[in-house]
């Protein structure tokens, strides 16, 4: 494969003088070779390996990945023969570097891992810290916990569908209206802790701001307003038939592999496996409200597309009960010191239902003020590990579908 | 003073053109129709970008262009600047003449097509009495440049989307014809004033236009499905897939040979709705009898403003199909529907009129469209479905 | 015999010389185009508005892109062909020699019958209709059956073709 | 029959297409320059230095802890602290920073700083538009630069800053009956040093 080529260290000029040099050298070679040859030099346009598979390349800046991201895609005539997803542009060292800050200060950290769900983010972070020190939350937290993230579970799978649409061709309208309701949701956001996407808010043992009732009546209109939004998003898509030939049968994902390889979140849901965190770890007081989970049964790209759809009016029920229930009282347990957080040595890892996945954060403690140990469980780098087992067969245009419907976030994919 | 004002282009012409000496009369009026032309469509193109982005725009709740001149109304003129002063990029191997003929060919031949169209009472620029195969003829000639610009470019992803443009366009002209040839039949003639002619009579205060007959509809119905494909619009525009491979076949243009792209795309998209306004909307007739005062040419124009906001309508709503799928439904679903509308066509012409023919022809055309899509989506298992639920 | 006749008859000589002579294979399929683009205006030269359209869009519109089609699929049309000479030249250029005097004779020939300078007889779109289903409706009849025969054989070879490589 | 469900989708996009003419909730576009959206009061863009009074250096609540400086998680704070002392808004002597630098190229404006800071002498600011074209100078904001006034801070933030001032005025209340019962003790022991409290 493509060796990287070290730039030697100790040249006098600088490393762009070197490329620049290098650069003039290739064009030069170019002219020569069609000089050589007469000007009609076999083009290069067609790099054909023997048996005429056609190597595309597509990505890191193809106008249809999630952000960076590259496919190695060898196409043999229209079908996916082989398909190597190549990722870790994005990479930031978040893990290392969480090993040298404190624990709060890792806090702000999680909300770029997956910049659409940076509450859900916290809130995984926060209960995996509450399990090492053994933190209480009191209930008013739990409640509020609860409704931020069902709001972001909307917002994201609403964006998830909108860019899915986006890849399959329909110009931006889907994703505008997908967007309309979710700026809504990032007001909400804004209103209460400050930022839309990088909120920063909850801590270990609580939240940062009480929720003021004003804010309550607003969640309670929006939450009033969202089956109209996602009714007419059904009427537009659902049973639209180019939407239906161009996802049924596509990408279809077994059980027994998804599971083998770890896949989780709706992604799993739709190949029918009955697995939602919310209601296997029990954790936060998901208990106290009634939901169902729904099950796909192809596992292709129409069922995900689906089951994101009906998350969305499952969330809405959870927040209509939540938001009636919210008790008064404190929201941050008052033991927990700000400063000098110093938990007993040990490890814990904290997992919930976040909208892409199982998100899960394994702390291990030695007693100082910094984790030893801090690892991250990306949901959307682990669904994506099955891309090729889906892609294989269909062709070029299905490939963009497929990536879309994994509803991958490239921060949290390469952290 | 409603004739004068219906006839006022060709008295201008006429008034023009008796300055000049008698032996150079025909050819100063073909001119200064053919100025006509190519001065009105091009001034068409140019509102009608504008109007596609702010219809779009609305569409998706939002404004659209409305910073360049008052509602943006200059912006198709920023736009035509943009493209003249943007640098012209050739690729380094790329085939010279052939890069620079391709945008050429198309935009000559889709104008060529305008000779035709009758746009208002004795206001075609030809008679011909072959105005039907004459405008196809020339709809033929634009594959081929398309082909020449994707060569041409040198480019791996140019020329796959140069091979699907022509592979589609192909395959949705069969239908294109034959859905027209329907209208040839009952009208009895290949030229498009006497097509126009045949509908132009009214009962009552409805006009006799195809569009309204069984027939009539389901061969206007193909020949709008054809229309788009044939333009690479909407549900049908995989050639410049964004999402797949980059811009099809004008990948590697730029500058003012993108901006002739642009604009042959659009003329085609104004030729192919005049084409079917005419076959089947009556062409320059006014809608309803009461209403003919209002000269001709403006009821033309109505018709081809209302067509191109229906494929910018389409445009805004429907994802894209691919590739394969695109084929299967050419050549498995709109060819035989529009054969069938051919016999149907047949039943109507030899019936004698009365309520049994349009009983006869609408069940036939009715099961048909049923049936067959049915078919052909319960053939792919796709359909529909219902999800459960756990607790 | 008018200025553009002659510009035309020479666009297309040249047009047929060049798709003879030129290296690359496609511009050879391009050269082809404008001959028979040449052809067609000598027909509408002539007044025959049915067959000179009918020309652009049989063979411009299909001939030329099946011919394109293949040129590109089979991924020739840019591999530099060395022009080595045939060996069997001779015989070809004998060949050519007699099938233009063939061609020659019989052209002179039937121009001996015709009174020179007469107006092409106007034919009308209807005339044709009615000679195609009239008298000549069994040669018609003949022809589409031929061209059913050759779409059902091209689908059955991309059938089979298709079962091949499944 | 083939093609319902387009045609369902086109009546949606039409129903928005009619609806941005009428209704205000299908019509979502604010036109920036011209029109603003109402900033959130709780929204939070870059940290700044909160002081009393009029006389910026003066009435600076800060005391050069140097604790936002070493819980800032991106480290984008310098502090300098000062040899002499100046009199806090209670009057007890405190030091006061000679250098307070925050990078806003490198700030994420998490608000930790405004957290941990026992002083209330950081807050965020909400002026977003802050463009400059010195990419390196022109984005580290010295103390002068960071230094805004309590009226503003009660301007941006009302109720947050209506419950700070609250506390102040709570802790000062509790500093001067503390020390007026210290000052009989004072006063027991030989009199007190020079250098009084003003």
């Amino acid at each position: 494969m493509s060796t990287f080529e070290t730039i030697p260290e100790s040249t006098s000029q600088t490393s762009a003088e070197h490329l620049a040099e290098r650069l003039s050298k290739s064009i030069t070679a170019a002219a020569e070779a069609d000089r050589r040859e007469g000007w009609n030099r076999p083009p290069v346009f067609l790099p054909e390996s023997e048996n005429g598979v056609l190597e595309v390349a597509m990505g890191p800046h193809h106008p249809s990945t999630h952000g960076v991201f590259r496919m190695d895609v060898s196409v043999d005539g229209e079908r996916v023969i082989r398909l190597k997803p190549v990722f870790g542009y994005l990479h930031r060292n978040h893990e290392k570097i969480a090993e040298g800050t404190a624990y709060l200060a890792s806090m702000p950290y999680t909300d770029r891992l997956d910049y659409f769900c940076s509450l859900t983010n916290n809130w995984a972070y926060a209960l995996a810290v509450e399990k090492l020190a053994g933190i209480q939350v009191p209930e008013r937290a739990e409640y509020i916990r609860v409704i931020l993230a069902e709001l972001t579970r909307i917002q994201n799978h609403a964006a998830a569908v909108g860019f899915l649409l986006q890849d399959m061709g329909a110009s931006g309208t889907p994703l505008m209206y997908a967007f309309r309701e979710r700026e809504k949701i990032l007001d909400l956001f804004e209103q209460l802790t400050g930022s839309r996407m990088m909120c920063n808010y909850m801590r270990f043992g609580g939240c940062r701001v009480d929720v003021t009732d004003a804010w309550l009546d607003r969640a309670r209109r929006l939450v009033a307003g969202m089956p109209q939004f996602v009714d007419e998003f059904e009427a537009l898509l659902t049973t639209n038939e180019i939407l239906m030939v161009r996802c049924q049968g596509i990408g279809a994902l077994k059980p027994d592999l998804a599971v083998n390889a770890g896949v989780t979140g709706p992604m799993l849901r739709a190949t029918g496996v009955n697995y939602d965190l919310r209601k296997v770890d029990h954790y936060g007081i998901y208990d106290r409200f009634k939901f169902r989970i729904p099950l796909g049964d192809h596992g292709d790209v129409y069922d995900r597309y689906m089951v994101r759809i009906l998350e969305i009016r499952e969330a809405v029920h959870i927040l209509e009960q939540a938001l009636k229930e919210i008790p008064a009282g404190p929201i941050m347990d008052p033991k927990t010191k700000l400063r000098g957080f110093r938990p007993k040595p040990g490890e814990a890892y904290g997992r919930i239902e976040a909208p892409k996945g199982e998100l899960g954060f394994y702390l291990i403690s030695d007693g100082g003020s910094n984790p030893y140990r801090y690892r991250v469980r990306p949901p959307s780098m682990i669904n994506l590990t099955v891309l090729e087992d889906m892609c294989l067969g269909h062709n070029v245009a299905d490939v963009v579908v497929i990536l879309g419907s994994v509803d991958i976030v490239l921060g949290e994919v390469d952290r | 003073m409603a004739a004068t004002f219906d006839q006022i282009f060709i008295l201008f012409r006429n008034w023009l053109v008796h300055f000049l000496p008698p032996a150079w009369q025909p050819a100063a009026g073909a001119l200064l129709g053919v100025i006509g032309i190519v001065a009105v469509f091009p001034g068409l193109f140019a509102l009608t970008t504008l109007l596609e982005r702010k219809g779009l725009g609305r569409m998706q709740n939002r404004y659209g262009p409305n910073r360049v001149g008052p509602f943006g109304l200059l912006q198709p003129v920023a736009d035509g600047l943009k493209a003249l002063t943007k640098e012209d990029v050739v690729p380094f191997n790329a085939n010279g003449l052939m890069h620079l003929l391709a945008p050429l060919v198309m935009v000559v031949t889709v104008f060529m097509s305008f000779a035709v169209l009758p746009m208002g009472r004795h206001m075609e620029l030809v008679d011909m009495d072959a105005g039907l195969l004459f405008f196809f003829a020339m709809g033929a000639a634009t594959e081929l440049s398309v082909f020449m610009a994707g060569w041409s470019s040198r480019n791996k992803y140019s020329i796959l989307g140069a091979m699907r443009a022509v592979a589609q366009m192909i395959s949705y002209e069969v239908p294109m014809l034959l859905s027209s040839v329907a209208v040839v039949m009952i009208a009895g003639s290949l030229s498009l004033p006497k097509v126009v002619a045949a509908q132009n009579h009214y009962t009552g205060i409805f006009p006799h236009w195809y569009v309204f007959t069984p027939w009539g509809f389901g061969a206007a119905l193909m020949f709008a499905i054809a229309a788009i494909a044939e333009t690479n619009r909407s549900p049908f525009d995989l050639p410049e897939g964004e999402s797949e491979i980059i811009a099809g076949y004008h990948t590697e243009y730029s500058g003012f040979k993108f901006a002739l792209f642009f604009l042959a795309e659009y003329l085609g998209m104004f030729a192919l709705s005049g084409l079917g306004v005419t076959l089947f909307m009556g062409g320059w007739s006014a809608p309803f009898s009461f209403l003919t005062w209002i000269p001709s040419w403006i009821w033309f124009f109505a018709k081809v403003m209302l067509a191109i906001c229906v494929f910018i309508w389409m445009r805004g709503t429907l994802p894209r199909l691919r590739q394969d799928q695109l084929m299967n439904f050419a050549w498995k679903f709109v060819l035989p529907y529009s054969l069938l509308v051919l016999l149907v066509t047949a039943f109507w012409r030899f019936l004698p009129p009365g309520w049994e023919r349009w009983v006869v022809c609408t069940v036939i055309l009715a099961v048909a469209y049923v049936v067959m899509g049915r078919a052909a989506f319960k053939l792919k298992r796709v359909g529909p479905r219902s999800y459960r639920y756990a607790e | 015999m008018s200025i553009p006749f002659y510009l035309i008859s020479a666009l297309t000589i040249a047009g047929a010389v060049a798709a003879m002579t030129l290296k690359n294979t496609l511009h050879c399929a391009l050269a082809l185009t404008i001959a028979l683009a040449g052809i067609a205006f000598l027909f509408l030269g002539l007044d025959a508005q049915f067959v000179g359209f009918a020309q652009i869009l049989v063979y411009i519109g299909a001939v030329a892109i099946l011919v394109v089609f293949a040129v590109l699929l089979t991924r020739s049309g840019e591999s530099l062909l060395p022009a080595k000479r045939a060996r069997t030249w001779l015989a070809g250029l004998a060949i050519a020699a007699v099938t233009f005097l063939v061609l020659g004779w019989s052209v002179l020939a039937s121009l001996y019958g015709l009174p020179n300078e007469t107006a092409a007889p106007s034919v009308t779109m209807q005339q044709i209709g009615n000679a195609l289903m009239g008298p000549y409706v069994f040669p018609l009849e003949v022809v589409a059956v031929l061209l059913t025969a050759a779409t059902v054989g091209a689908v059955i070879v991309a059938m089979h073709e298709k079962a091949r490589n499944k | 029959m083939l093609g319902e469900g387009i045609l369902k989708g086109l009546a949606q996009t039409a129903k928005n297409f009619a609806g941005s003419y009428v209704s205000e909730e299908r019509l979502t576009t604010v036109q920036y320059p011209e029109e603003r959206l109402p900033v959130a009061e709780a929204s939070r863009v870059f940290p700044f230095l909160v002081f009393d009074g009029s006389e910026w250096l003066g009435g600076m609540r800060c005391v050069a802890c140097q604790i936002c400086e070493k819980e800032c998680p991106p480290k984008c704070i310098y502090i300098e602290k000062s040899k002499d002392k100046k009199p806090d808004y209670v009057g007890k002597q405190q030091f006061y920073p000679v250098r307070f630098d925050i990078d806003i190229s490198v700030c994420m404006s998490c608000q930790i700083c405004v957290e941990v800071c026992p002083f209330e002498a950081i807050k965020m600011d909400t002026a977003f538009e802050l463009a400059t074209d010195d990419r390196f100078g022109g984005l580290l904001l010295d103390r002068q630069q960071l230094a805004k006034s309590n009226e503003y801070y009660h301007s941006i933030h009302p109720t947050e800053a209506s419950e700070v001032d609250a506390r102040l005025d709570e802790e000062k209340v509790k500093a001067e009956a503390k020390a007026k019962a210290a000052a009989p003790a004072a006063a027991a022991k030989p009199p007190a040093p020079a250098g009084g409290k003003d």
